[in-house]
């Protein structure tokens, strides 16, 4: 029974504990949890396990697969790092609720990945949006209350939009199963296929549905972003790669993705907004190598995916130590920071190097996968986009990250190194980064799909060293002239304007024009009631016609007129 | 990385990176690199997939090129988009109080 | 042997209320007495309940008569699943509301326990005796002797504004039943000769469809307790009673009886294949879409939590409504779990709303910043209920939300699943401010949170806090208890 | 028989109970019994003794001049008329009909009594009602009346009594005269003696005492023309030789005179002026039992001539039904409901609900089929319940706080709730929420609306149903949801208030769960006035 159970219910199970354990036995409690998961996972056979029937639906709860495998262990990786990267939150409320949060955010991440049918994944998927807006509502902003809403909203969005599509692919087909749809041209699409691929688009963050992640995530507390980081998008991978694999839109959706964040990044103020660009901007390699959809993309996908969620939850922890000791991460008010946090700076940049793709770091390795997969197909607009967005990734992952925070103009502050149990995750995610990039064959070992590919050969790194280097050039040239850009203190418009800027005014007319029109028309309404009532008062009323006592004569009267009209009525 | 000058800081505060004499070596390498490896171009049997790829250091030129794209279309993009770093908060507080 | 234990159990249903009310008259200014024998009226009453339940899961359709109040027209009853369903919920939350009204009557310096007490028996036994008629003359009595049995508990207060809401909910509920309801009731008589609750309905053959349109505009509007728009002001002025007795209109018995009704008219009087090939429901889709978005929006706009969550309820019921529009058997099902589901998650809201009252007294969304430090588990059973609403898994309210998209794509309407989206996502904006104020906004006046300690935890009293967490935990229950109900139901749509 | 436009629809064949024609239960005195015994004396006199005996105690009590005695006489009177009257009605529950001749002088030369289902209803009101009122009387004129004026009240108050159920019995055009004034005279005397608590009572019964008489001439007018033209007094034979003199432009105005006699003395709008006062000012235990016994045997004696005495085909020749009772019966519905909502003293209110009430009876007529005056014959039936709860209910809070104004209401609720409560069970009741009688008058309303097709009437008949509520909801706002004022002391009226009320409040309740007694008779009654069954012609 055990052994059929989901490894993400280890977690969001033993989340519930939480918050009765105390200090250092709470630490090491969670720190134990991914590890069981991990090890449950090494321990189950690939199969399918744990079916529950459920309204007339066999629920397939567990399963591993290649595919699965992947993801499920670099979530656990994630979830462990985000954990000890969390460590030092105290026990108060609102730190156990982060912890909490964190925990089961993760565990329905790694659930989603195990599920095997829709309604299942549709379960864990709205359990990540759930648990995930905790991490930045934590935050304790108004900024962050109401960024929370906003994100919620999105996030469940996609979910119902993915309950609607089940429902219709389960009318149109009969079945729940979480498979390959057999969707690889958008003439294949169906309803239901359609609703499910744009629920999956909303979490993957898709060009114009992706501005509830930069909104978002750099609101979260230092600790949430990194697990926010590391989640939902890449479920989101997962999925497509999993149920669209060789579809030919994502080529152009996943280009798309990689190429436009760039611009925004390098004029955009708050460095954990640029980190939350320059995922956008990954993520679109995956999206790609999904859209390609031969072993060598998925493989590229995969791998993308696993060693992009640590130099991204590396490059984010960084950022989260800078803006748990100066309390921003504005560019504009940082600078010089080597001098009190070295760690801190190696680390990130090691991250920064990872995401560049410097050889011998784990980005090199997996995006090479996905270019090489390009290149194999003659894709070549694609190719050379993804290789312009390479050159992107270098300036604002590369360069600007570690660049205005830590170097630049000294900003004067001189803040405290990261506590212990950052400065540990990051060395941890920067040994993973490494190690990944020297021994990529470990890696490679776990991918979906078998393989027969070099990534260190003297023209990759050549070639890739050339792209790199004279990008710094271009850097240097363009600082020296005065060409780039200054730091501003701003926001800057993307997709959520519609949302935050226009829609609220329109509604807010809206509503004005309703409340105008129903007002009025309650008016006149009341107006008329008010007349008849009036009218019924005058005559009805004590000392009205109807009302009134009234002289016997009177009444006589009234007989002798009731004859008088009866016998009419009669003769 | 000229403009640290402006800085009000004493000498003795400013850290290896921010010496000029620093930054010129560091440009100095980063020149050096680039040469290196674009010389290079010319000392290995390429496996071209896409008939661009065979002209001299293209890799290199496409990564200056771009970059320099990159932020200068960035620089662009600015002067449509960006807005006071207050720009969403009026909106929400007027929404708060109805 | 088993029609005499039968005639019995029915006979209970009504009886075992009456009785509890005399006796909690008696009680007068005891209050032991009065709340013990609240709490064994309660008790007794579900457990008949319970008794029937099982045997009526299995099949059986107990069936009594027992006279005639008018030649040919008998105080009928049989049970069938939905009736069934809704008595179980009916008489199941009473227990605990029971208990919650104890707290709260005991902690809030509210007068005139008695007559309060005595009003909730007579409620839930009118609940019942809806929940078992077995035609629409023995339906309709019992729905006006819950409008009249609560309406004491609406303006409990005395104030002249709990006089005024408590004038509007029964002006309301009487105009809408004796104008509409009753008329439809009669004309149905007249041209079939029968009220009878039959399996497939009674008018396919007997009406015009412009005559069953009229007739289904009359039931629709006529169940004035369904609150479809544009009657549905009594809801929000009905909130100026204590909160018990809104958890008791809103959950437990009255909206419930409502849409209960709209349902059970629905199958057994119209016949889910006559709305369905009379194509008689298309403008109800409307009605109830536009009162299921609207009343969200509205929600959005009210800072009174009461209030917020009386708009919302109006939204919930829209989606029974709504299901009984789609005119398919996955619609009608979505139906029946949504006045289960709705049931158990909004009674955790209200009880909600009574605790911070009761504990702070507060009342505004807008005064709740910070509260959650000192009511972490009223907040968080808030959270649940909220998020049950919304219709998230894992908690009960997600299921009717997925089998009412089912009914709809089966009723070709695929795109009216789409106003269960936006309402979903309204849900969220008007329902989860609260946890967020609660838990992680600093109080108004305070620059920094204080930090959380045991010590500031100021909760509700054990008889306000217990319930509002059971509820809450109900809610998750339901999730995984889902296919007890669907399978409850499902007989009635073979 | 019937007209073509009287809707008979209910009626298939089978269903009427026939009984043999002519089945004259006790005439002559005709059993199989050798010798009768006192049992069969009693049993075969019956119809007399319906009206005797109250009648006979009535100068008694006088007589004896003593408050005890002749309250216990008046309450020997009632019930045993009650006793009578229930005997009588399970007589005729078959659509039987007693004939009995009084003094065995044979009918059309004697006076006949006549008892079928039709009568019978109505003797059960008055005989009920009037046995509650009894109960009823004895603390309540302790309290309204001097000692002295006691068993002249008692006195009056049972030949009221008999007078009623004399109208009610008689199966003779003028012998219902004579009762007819037994009854109205003593009336004005009761009304008048509300003097003591409010002088306005006297006028408002002198004011009754002239509409009264008024009516009953106008009555006696139309019936001397009658007379002249057939030369009999006798209600069947009259009807028997009326028909051929269809046309004649006399009995044109006979029936006109008739008509607006009654009219007056049932309180048809616009004929319903004394009404309100008479009701206000009166004695409480005197409005309670007018309020429910007086209006409704009018309304029996109108009915009565309309379908025996001039037949249903005259009367729709004499566009009765659409032209004078539908639409003066809806005018009095809405001026009376209209007026009720703005009355400050709950007896007024009660009052003009009654004007509304009578209106229901008359619509019921007017609507000219089986199921409307199955409707009529129920609702006088019910409403005699209702009202008769009402103003008992309202007497007690008289007897507590010396008034019923809405502002002595204050807090009534709290202060006497049993008394209220009552209250609120008649007003439940007569705004027709179902389980009460009130419901079951509306449902036969409404279905006879519905035959009809007239959808506009159920509008109506719905919304007036809705003003009810208003307007009792004035009351009840008032009683439970204000405070009471300073100073007055919580307590229930006496038990023998209390008694009689609740009873009737019983009644509403068990008459409305269980409404197929009343419905059967109701209905054997409007079979019988319109001919369907073989016993009345």
């Amino acid at each position: 029974m055990l052994s059929e159970l989901n490894p993400g219910l280890i977690l969001i199970l033993g989340a519930v504990l939480v918050p009765l354990l105390r200090g250092p036995v709470r630490k090491i409690y969670m720190l134990l949890l991914p590890v069981f998961g991990v090890m449950h996972l090494l321990n189950t056979p690939h199969g399918t396990y744990g079916d529950y029937e459920m309204m007339g639906m066999v629920l397939e709860t567990y399963r591993l697969d290649q595919l699965s495998f992947v993801f499920g262990l670099i979530f656990h990786i994630a979830a462990f790092l985000g954990i000890l990267y969390a460590l030092h939150l105290k026990d108060t409320a609102s730190d156990t609720m982060q912890h909490v949060a964190a925990l089961i955010y993760a565990g329905a991440g790694v659930g989603a990945v195990f599920a095997g049918d829709l309604m299942t994944l549709f379960i864990f998927w709205e359990l990540t949006a759930i648990a995930s807006v905790f991490l930045i509502w934590a935050r304790g902003t108004d900024i962050a209350y109401k960024t929370g809403i906003r994100y919620l909203i999105v996030q469940v969005g996609s979910g119902v939009l993915l309950l609607a599509g089940l429902v219709m692919h389960k009318a149109e087909t009969g079945s729940i199963a979480f498979d390959h749809f057999g969707v690889t041209t958008m003439a294949d699409f169906t309803a239901g296929t359609f609703l499910i691929f744009f629920a999956f688009g909303i979490k993957c963050a898709f060009p114009f549905l992706h501005n509830w992640l930069q909104d978002a995530y750099p609101q979260a507390t230092p600790t949430g972003t990194v697990i926010l980081s590391a989640f939902t998008t890449k479920l989101a991978v997962y999925s497509l790669a999993r149920g669209y694999a060789g579809l030919d839109i994502l080529i152009p959706i996943g280009a798309t993705m990689t190429a436009f964040p760039v611009f925004f990044a390098v004029i955009e103020n708050d460095l954990r907004r640029v980190l939350a660009y320059s995922l956008n901007n990954q993520l679109g390699f995956m999206v790609v190598g999904v859209g390609v959809g031969s072993a060598l993309a998925l493989n590229g996908t995969a791998a993308h995916a696993f060693s992009h969620i640590l130099y991204k939850a590396l490059l984010f922890m960084g950022m989260g130590a800078v803006l748990h000791r100066v309390g921003t991460t504005k560019a504009t008010e940082l600078g010089g920071l080597y001098k009190s946090m070295p760690w801190t700076t190696v680390f990130t940049i090691i991250g920064a190097m990872s995401i560049s793709a410097f050889p011998f770091f784990s980005g090199f390795i997996s995006k090479s996968l996905i270019l090489a997969a390009l290149a194999q197909e003659h894709m070549w607009l694609a190719w050379t986009v993804l290789l312009f967005a390479s050159a992107g990734v270098l300036e604002h992952s590369g360069i600007k990250i570690p660049y205005f925070s830590f170097f630049a103009h000294d900003s004067g502050k001189r803040p405290k190194e990261a506590p212990w149990n950052m400065l540990a995750a990051m060395g941890i995610a920067a040994a993973l980064c490494i190690g990944i990039g020297v021994w990529p064959e470990y890696l490679y070992a776990i991918l979906p799909h078998a393989m027969d590919y070099e990534p260190y050969t003297p023209g990759h790194i050549i070639t890739q060293m050339q792209l790199l280097m004279f990008a710094v050039l271009a850097f240097v040239v363009l600082v020296r002239t005065g060409l780039y850009p200054p730091e501003i203190p701003s926001v800057n418009l993307d997709t959520d304007w519609l949302y935050r800027r226009l829609a609220p005014s329109m509604l807010k007319e809206m509503g004005k024009a309703v409340t105008h029109l129903s007002g009025g028309i309650w008016g006149l309404i009341r107006e008329w009631v008010d007349n008849i009532r009036a009218l019924a008062a005058r005559h009805h009323g004590p000392s009205g016609t109807m009302g009134r006592s009234i002289a016997v004569g009177n009444m006589v009267l009234w007989v002798m007129i009731g004859l008088a009209v009866i016998l009419l009525l009669y003769l | 990385m000229s403009d640290n000058h402006n800085h009000t800081q004493d000498d003795q505060e400013l850290g290896w990176f921010e010496r000029v004499e620093n930054h010129r070596l560091l440009i100095l390498l980063t020149v050096l690199i680039c040469v290196g490896f674009g010389a290079a171009d010319f000392f290995y049997h390429k496996h071209p997939h896409f008939s661009a790829e065979e002209i001299p250091a293209f890799y290199g030129l496409f990564g200056f090129a771009a970059f320099f794209f990159v932020v200068l279309a960035g620089a662009q993009l600015r002067k449509l988009i960006m807005r006071p770093e207050d720009y969403y908060d009026d909106q929400e507080e007027a929404q708060d109080a109805e | 042997m088993i029609s005499m234990s039968f005639d019995l159990a029915i006979a209970l249903s009504l009886i075992i209320p009456v009785v509890g009310t005399i006796l909690i008259g008696m009680s007068g200014d005891r209050p032991n007495q009065r709340e013990t024998v609240t709490l064994l009226t309660a008790i007794s009453l579900f457990a008949v309940t319970l008794w029937l339940l099982p045997q009526v899961a299995a099949g059986a359709r107990p069936e009594v008569s027992f006279f005639e109040v008018l030649p040919g027209m008998p105080l009928k009853f049989v049970i069938e699943p939905l009736g069934m369903l809704f008595a179980t919920i009916a008489s199941g939350l009473w227990i605990v509301n029971s208990i919650y009204a104890i707290g709260y009557m005991r902690n809030t310096g509210e007068v005139n326990h008695t007559r309060f007490f005595m009003c909730f028996p007579i409620s839930i036994g009118a609940a019942l005796g809806m929940a078992y008629a077995g035609n629409l003359f023995t339906l309709f009595i019992f729905y006006e002797v819950l409008t009249l049995s609560t309406y004491p508990l609406v303006a409990h207060r005395e104030t002249e504004e709990a006089k005024k809401g408590a004038r509007i909910y029964l002006g309301v509920l009487l105009t809408t039943s004796i104008g509409l309801l009753l008329p439809a009731i009669i004309a149905t008589y007249m041209l079939t000769g029968t009220t009878d609750f039959t399996a497939g309905g009674i008018l396919a053959d007997h009406v015009s469809p412009t005559t069953a349109t009229i007739l289904l505009a009359l039931f629709m509007f006529g169940i004035g307790k369904a609150a479809l728009m544009p009657f549905h002001k009594w809801l929000p002025s009905a909130m100026v009673a204590p909160t018990p007795v809104s958890s008791v209109l809103h959950a437990v018995a009255v909206v419930k009886a409502g849409v209960f009704s709209v349902l059970k008219i629905g199958i057994y009087i119209f016949g889910i294949d006559y709305l369905a090939d009379a194509d008689l429901t298309f403008w109800l889709q409307a009605v109830s879409a536009f009162t299921l978005v609207t009343a969200s929006i509205i929600a959005l706009t009210k800072d009174n939590l009461k209030a917020r969550l009386a708009y919302s309820t109006i939204s919930q019921l829209a989606y029974v409504v709504f299901g009984l529009s789609l005119a398919t058997a996955a619609g009608f099902m979505g139906g029946s779990l949504q006045i289960a589901m709705h049931a158990v998650g909004k009674i955790t809201l209200f009880y909600f709303a009574g605790a911070i009252y009761v504990a702070h007294h507060k009342t505004e969304v807008s005064q709740l910043n910070g509260l959650g430090r000192k009511m972490p588990l009223s907040f968080i059973a808030y959270t649940i209920g909220a998020l049950s609403i919304i219709g998230l898994p894992p908690f009960g309210g997600a299921w009717p939300k997925f089998v009412l998209m089912e009914g709809a794509v089966d009723a070709g309407q695929p795109l009216l699943i789409a106003v269960l989206i936006i309402s979903s996502l309204l849900n969220i904006a008007y329902l989860l401010p609260i946890t967020v104020r609660g838990f992680f906004l600093k109080p108004d006046g305070e620059d920094t949170p204080a930090p959380f300690s045991w010590d500031g935890v100021k909760e509700a009293p054990f008889m306000v806090l217990a319930p509002l967490c059971f509820t809450a935990f109900l809610c998750f229950v339901m999730f995984f208890a889902v296919d007890a109900v669907e399978g409850l139901i499902a007989p009635i749509l073979n | 028989m019937a007209s073509p436009e009287i809707i008979l629809a209910a009626a298939e064949a089978g269903h009427i109970v026939t009984a043999a024609a002519g089945t004259h239960v006790g005439t002559h005195g005709a059993t199989h019994h050798e010798a009768p015994g006192l049992l069969d004396i009693i049993r075969n006199n019956l119809p007399a003794l319906q009206v005797l005996v109250p009648l006979t105690l009535a100068p008694l009590i006088t007589l004896l001049n003593n408050r005890n005695l002749s309250w216990l006489l008046a309450m020997v009177g009632t019930s045993v008329s009650l006793l009578i009257a229930v005997v009588l009605t399970t007589q005729v529950l078959d659509g039987s009909v007693i004939s009995y001749a009084l003094g065995n002088w044979a009918p059309p030369l004697g006076i006949e009594l006549r008892v079928d289902a039709a009568n019978a209803l109505v003797l059960l009101i008055v005989a009920a009602i009037g046995t509650c009122a009894a109960i009823y009387a004895r603390p309540s004129v302790d309290k309204e009346l001097g000692m002295t004026e006691q068993p002249l009240f008692y006195t009056a108050f049972l030949l009221c009594f008999s007078g009623l159920l004399g109208v009610t019995i008689t199966g003779d055009a003028f012998n219902l005269f004579v009762f007819l004034e037994i009854s109205s005279l003593s009336t004005y005397a009761l009304v008048a003696m509300g003097a003591k608590q409010d002088r306005r009572a006297l006028n408002a019964a002198y004011n009754y005492l002239i509409l009264g008489t008024v009516g009953a001439t106008f009555y006696v007018i139309g019936l001397g023309l009658a007379y002249m033209m057939t030369g009999t007094l006798n209600m069947a034979d009259l009807a028997q030789r009326l028909p051929d003199l269809m046309g004649s432009g006399t009995l044109w105005v006979a029936f006109g005179f008739i008509t607006i006699g009654l009219a007056t003395k049932l309180a048809m709008f616009p004929l319903h002026f004394w009404l309100p006062n008479a009701y206000t000012y009166a004695p409480s235990v005197v409005t309670g039992f007018l309020a429910a016994t007086a209006t409704k045997v009018a309304v029996y004696a109108l009915i009565r001539f309309i379908f025996t005495v001039f037949g249903a085909d005259f009367a729709v020749e004499a566009q009765l039904f659409g032209k004078v009772l539908l639409p003066l019966g809806l005018i009095g519905i809405i001026a009376g409901s209209l007026v009720a909502i703005w009355q400050v003293n709950a007896k007024r209110i009660l009052a003009f609900s009654s004007v509304a009430q009578i209106g229901y009876m008359l619509v019921g007529l007017g609507l000219m089929s089986l199921t409307g005056l199955t409707a009529t014959m129920l609702h006088m039936f019910n409403h005699a319940l209702m009202k008769g709860a009402l103003f008992f209910a309202l007497g007690a809070v008289m007897w507590k706080l010396g008034g019923v104004t809405l502002d002595k209401m204050r807090g009534a609720g709290k202060l006497m709730p049993w008394t209220m409560a009552a209250f609120v069970g008649g007003g439940l009741s007569l705004v027709g929420v179902p389980t009460t009688v009130g419901f079951i008058s509306k449902w036969y309303l409404l279905n006879a609306a519905f035959e009809r097709e007239w959808y506009w009437l159920i509008a109506i008949l719905l919304i007036t149903s809705l003003m009810a509520a208003v307007y009792m909801w004035r009351v009840f706002e008032v009683a439970y949801l204000r405070p009471a004022p300073e100073g007055v002391q919580k307590g229930e009226a006496p038990l023998l208030l209390l008694i009689p009320t609740w009873a009737l409040v019983l009644a509403n309740f068990w008459f409305g769960l269980n409404a197929t007694t009343t419905v059967n008779l109701a209905e054997t009654a409007a079979r019988g006035l319109l001919g369907l069954t073989g016993g009345a012609n």
